[in-house]
């Protein structure tokens, strides 16, 4: 917006910024890319018992100009590797991204012909969740840490 | 795709067919799925299902470890009941092999699969009953689901993946508090099904968008490879467990559901009454079980007692062996099958006598029934790939391995 | 003058930007908490202010800030003054509406006032329209013509994004509004047959007569079906679950306005609620007695047998529970709205269809011969 | 019974049975390509052997082990005389095709685009012969013995890579 740069490091510039990232931590839309096994518990962490709603993270958004925070759900092969690109460029910002399981970090055991060594050879991520599947717990506190980094993002990097 | 296939009659008014493509990344689609659908107006008239986002390598990653190592992958076929996919595989390599695992072991491998068989299809449900919009069924059926999940945990260690089922046995036998544990959850689970069918059964918007939808003859789905539930609802009582029973399935008295249209609600009931069905199974198995070894006493295929690894040489020798060279599977070639909770789930393992396979092939039920998926799309709305595709329980893992 | 202008503005700002937008963004906070209930979870409320959550009510802060600052999108393949136009027009019909709508009976100066016929009469002055933005004689016809304007936000927004799924979304729209407008319309003849007026606070006022001497003659009693099937057409035009096949998640998406983000995406969700709060105040005005509280007057509670006052209150405490009465009635019905949306599966678009056109409009016109029987020979004043 | 299907097999293919064995119990019959529809044809539609749902084909890659390097399996069963059996294909490299069984069962279809797709064994007569698992452009046969494990191809620029 060009306000940015001249606020950035006013006592101004950091309330808004507070203000700004706050509101962002506690509104996460999320877009799920699931593809693979971590979807099941993907699916059990968004259900009664682990309740991710309480972070304020539940609403799917299927459209991903209407999300913030893509969760990359399983392996992305490199046939899927292009579409996980556009449906990431095709977000507006500011946005984030979770690799949700070992094979979204780095492929996994898939050491293959086929398989995306890790999304973040394509799209940048800001949050790697271990596990093969990890538990809902992890997710939580994946999205928890997520909710940190927001908090700390400073102003200029949010244009 | 892009020929013209209505011809406007009188000529009033011009239109066209639109193609749509729907997927990889679309809600209903479970993300691994691609279909280009020509529409008139909201009529489907031709469906192209493009499958392969999710190909994993997986026999090419199964060539390059030991036949033991090839266990986690097939967990992520059907990543929906892992179990099944453990057990099928184990049994694929016991009859390449030739032996035969102890009657204990073969219970709890029965009680285990039929209670993965009961987490897929509540799954299947649920998400087809939420992609309907109905979201409190599903979250029933998640909660149910959520239940077997802890109780297995008990006895895998992991509540997705469990890597359960060792060639010749399992990686131990049933905890102490077992039955006690499963009546509990037992009776949770059963109420919570109780609610869904509460919930659908006679729910007025339920039925209207489940019957008469996605409907198939007996014939066509075998002519297409049909297996499992699918099949069975259209009429066809196609069932591994009782066609040609494996394990110990000849000993349980059970049912195989089979339905009459083929359609979507039947499916549903079919897979509604095979969770009854499996509880009966396990039912039986408790109580026909008797103590005894759950691994089979072979140096060649199961690992040494820890104790002996670190106690003498020669248990240190195997353990060594076993795990660096692999259990060594003489050579030949064996088709074995299983039913899966989609259907039919066949390991054809070629071997060459070393420690690795030779080739590990996987049919899935899956890939059967998405071929065949366009037929139960074309001609019904938009709206209805939603139910008919979340009934047939596409299972991106073990589709497209 | 100046003065008429400055309560105008203060009626608008009272009624449409301090009652309705907050029963609307109170909607979105109810609705996912509605629904944790439902499914026996929590539902949001982590986001904090200092040390308060007010069990998530934060969030909606959370989101309308966010909504604010985020990157807003226009396509490039798309129609860009219509794209951006749509979501107002989506926006400001369903606002416009709520001009007619009474929210309290006229006021009487001095409150000085008599019950004639269950009405209050004033006995000195002009009565003030205090409590409706704009008293019209057509009120009914008028929020009739402003509602379908809402089509076009919708349709627009669908077409104007080049999109396979909007598109499909924007014709699912207009075919469902316009034919549930039809429906929507004939469900109140019977209504109006009795009333006889379709001034809206006339209707109101005549909902305080008693029949049979002691039952209050609210909408909901004399024309029970009418109020069913108005109540399934007004969600429809809601575009609210089990009718939201124009957005239908697992099938378009987000539908008509998949392409949006931002502000324009958080109108068009924030003008369905809206849509649900006229819902609402719709059928309290014309089913549940409006301000109507059974048995009080001008002058205080009435005793329903002997029609002699049992109760005296003092004229402007009267007038305050009639406002009370008027917006707890339509909390109560948003409410009502969220439990339907949270329990039923979602109609195909042929059923919907079917249920507009095959079901409902020949049980309307049904119940406007009906009422016309009754009225013409069993009930008629001679 | 399960004699019978290899019998009935010879007996009526005698020229086109080239082996046949009973290994773990799986009957198996090594065919020829010639007369493949035809036999296909001839075990769904005799009364006796009725073989109504196509399980399973694959390919097995003899790479530098046997000649000729490839085997096209097929497995079959019948759901009313509930019985098996394996068919299995030898082709060579340089000659590798097989005739589609697509009109015997279209139940083959995606069976045999994914064998061509991994394995590159052409079936003649295939309606729609392209690839499955990967997508057109790619080169190779990944499940070929002679592909690496890891030779990825990807399809989009990866990020800190120059394109």
């Amino acid at each position: 917006m060009g306000l940015e740069g001249q606020l950035t490091g006013t006592f101004v510039g950091t309330r808004l910024s507070d203000a700004l990232n706050w509101a962002r931590k506690y509104s996460l839309f999320q877009y799920p890319f699931v593809t693979a096994c971590c979807g099941m518990e993907f699916m059990a962490t968004a259900c009664s018992h682990y309740d991710i709603s309480r972070f304020g993270a539940e609403i799917p958004r299927f459209s991903p100009r209407q999300a913030d925070l893509l969760f990359v759900v399983g392996t992305v092969s490199h046939k899927l590797a292009p579409v996980l690109r556009k449906v990431y460029d095709q977000m507006c910002d500011p946005k984030w991204v979770v690799a949700f399981g070992a094979c979204a970090s780095s492929g996994g055991f898939y050491d293959n012909y086929c398989t995306v060594q890790g999304i973040d050879t394509i799209i940048p991520v800001d949050v790697y969740i271990p596990g093969c599947p990890p538990r809902p717990e992890q997710v939580l506190d994946a999205l928890m840490m997520l909710q940190e980094k927001i908090q700390a993002e400073p102003l200029e990097k949010q244009a | 795709m892009s020929e013209i296939l209505i011809e406007t009659e009188g000529g009033d008014l011009d239109s066209a067919p639109m193609n749509l493509q729907m997927g990889p990344s679309h809600p209903a689609m479970h993300g691994t799925i691609k279909m280009r659908v020509k529409l008139d107006g909201e009529i489907v008239q031709k469906t192209e299902v493009e499958v392969g986002y999710l190909h994993r390598g997986f026999e090419k990653s199964c060539e390059s470890v030991t036949w033991s190592q090839v266990m986690p992958y097939t967990d992520r076929l059907n990543y929906v009941s892992p179990l099944c996919n453990n057990v099928g595989y184990c049994m694929a390599v016991e009859k390449l092999i030739g032996v035969r695992a102890t009657e204990r072991c073969e219970y709890i491998r029965i009680i285990m699969a039929e209670s993965s068989r009961i987490c897929d299809h509540l799954t299947c449900v649920g998400a087809s009953a939420m992609e309907l919009g109905g979201f409190t069924a599903f979250l029933y059926a998640i909660e149910a689901r959520e239940e077997l999940w802890r109780l297995t945990e008990t006895v895998t260690g992991a509540r997705l993946t469990h890597s359960y089922c060792r060639i010749g046995g399992l990686k131990d036998d049933l905890p102490v508090d077992f039955l006690p544990n499963y009546r509990v959850v037992e009776k949770k689970v059963r109420s919570l099904v109780a609610d869904m069918h509460a919930l659908l059964d006679r729910n007025r918007i339920f039925l209207d968008r489940m019957k008469d939808v996605g409907s198939m003859t007996a014939e066509r789905a075998l002519q297409w490879g049909f297996t499992g539930p699918v099949l069975r609802s259209t009429g066809s009582d196609y069932d591994v467990r009782k066609a040609s029973p494996y394990m110990l399935y000849d000993r349980f008295d059970f049912e195989v559901p089979v339905g009459t249209k083929g359609d979507n609600y039947d499916r549903y009931l079919v897979r509604m009454e095979e969770i009854e069905q499996s509880f009966r199974i396990i039912d039986q198995c408790l109580k026909q079980m008797k103590p005894g070894p759950v691994n089979l006493e072979d140096g060649r295929l199961l690992l040494p007692p820890k104790d002996e690894v670190y106690g003498s040489i020669e248990g240190t020798i195997a353990h060594f062996k076993i795990i660096m060279d692999g259990i060594q599977v003489p050579p030949g070639e064996v088709y074995s099958y299983t039913e899966a909770g989609n259907g039919e789930l066949g390991f054809y393992l070629v071997s060459t006598g070393e420690g690795r396979p030779y080739k590990c092939r996987v049919r899935p039920p899956c890939w059967s029934l998405m071929q065949g998926l366009h037929e139960l799309l074309e001609g019904y709305q938009i709206a209805d790939i939603v139910p008919t595709f979340g009934s047939v329980n596409m299972i991106g893992g073990e589709c497209d391995r | 003058m100046l003065l008429l202008i400055a309560l105008t503005l203060l009626k608008i700002v009272a009624i449409v930007l301090v009652f309705v937008m907050v029963v609307a963004t109170l909607m979105t906070w109810a609705d996912r908490k509605q629904s944790a209930l439902i499914q026996d979870r929590i539902g949001p409320n982590r986001a904090n202010i200092g040390n308060v959550r007010a069990a998530g009510l934060v969030h909606i802060l959370a989101d309308a800030l966010k909504t604010l600052f985020k990157e807003d999108f226009v396509p490039r393949d798309a129609n860009s003054a219509l794209f951006g136009i749509a979501p107002f027009l989506a926006f400001v019909p369903a606002l416009l509406s709520f001009a007619v709508i009474p929210v309290g009976d006229t006021w009487c100066p001095d409150g000085q006032i008599a019950v004639q016929n269950f009405r209050d009469v004033c006995l000195a002055g002009e009565p003030q329209s205090y409590f409706q933005i704009s008293s019209m004689g057509a009120g009914l016809l008028c929020i009739f013509a402003i509602v379908s304007l809402g089509v076009y936000g919708s349709s627009i927004g669908g077409w104007a994004s080049n999109n396979k799924y909007a598109l499909i979304g924007g014709v699912r729209v207009s075919a469902q509004m316009v034919s549930y407008e039809v429906t929507m319309g004939l469900t109140l003849v019977g209504l109006l047959m009795i009333y006889q007026s379709v001034d809206l606070n006339e209707m109101v006022r005549a909902q305080g007569e008693l029949l049979w001497g002691f039952v209050p003659k609210w909408g909901i009693i004399v024309q029970p079906l009418s109020f069913v099937l108005f109540f399934t057409a007004a969600i429809a035009e809601t575009k609210r679950p089990p009718f939201d096949i124009p957005e239908a998640e697992s099938e378009l998406g987000a539908g008509y306005f998949i392409e949006y983000s931002a502000m324009r995406f958080a109108l068009f969700t924030l003008s369905e609620y809206v849509a649900s709060v006229l819902v609402a105040m719709m059928v309290t005005t014309l089913f549940l007695g409006g301000w109507q509280v059974p048995w009080l007057y001008g002058d205080g509670f009435h005793n329903p047998f002997t029609g002699e006052l049992a109760l005296a209150l003092p004229y402007a405490v009267v007038k305050l529970i009639q406002v009370g009465a008027f917006c707890f009635k339509t909390i109560l019905l948003c409410w009502f709205q969220l439990m339907i949306r949270w329990t039923l599966p979602r109609f195909r678009y042929d059923q919907l269809m079917r249920l507009g056109w095959k079901v409902i409009l020949p049980l309307s016109l049904a119940n406007v011969l009906i009422t016309a029987v009754w009225l013409l020979w069993i009930d008629s004043p001679k | 019974m399960s004699k019978n299907v290899l019998e009935r097999l010879q007996a009526r293919f005698a020229d086109q049975v080239e082996e046949t064995h009973s290994n773990q119990g799986d009957d198996t019959a090594y065919v020829k390509r010639d007369k493949l529809v035809e036999l296909l044809t001839f075990l769904r539609d005799d009364a006796e052997l009725a073989f109504n749902l196509p399980v399973d084909l694959t390919v097995v890659d003899w790479y530098q082990k046997r000649e000729p390097r490839f085997e096209v399996v097929y497995h079959l069963y019948s759901t009313t005389k509930k019985h098996r059996v394996r068919l299995k294909v030898r082709v060579d490299e340089d000659d590798a095709r097989v005739p589609s069984s697509f009109p015997v069962w279209p139940g083959f279809d995606w069976f045999e685009r994914e064998a061509w797709d991994l394995y590159g064994v052409r079936f003649e007569g295939h309606p729609n012969h392209t690839r499955i698992m990967m997508w057109e452009g790619f080169e190779g046969h990944p499940l070929r013995k002679d592909y690496p494990i890891n030779k990825r191809q990807p399809l989009t620029t990866l990020l800190g890579e120059q394109k």
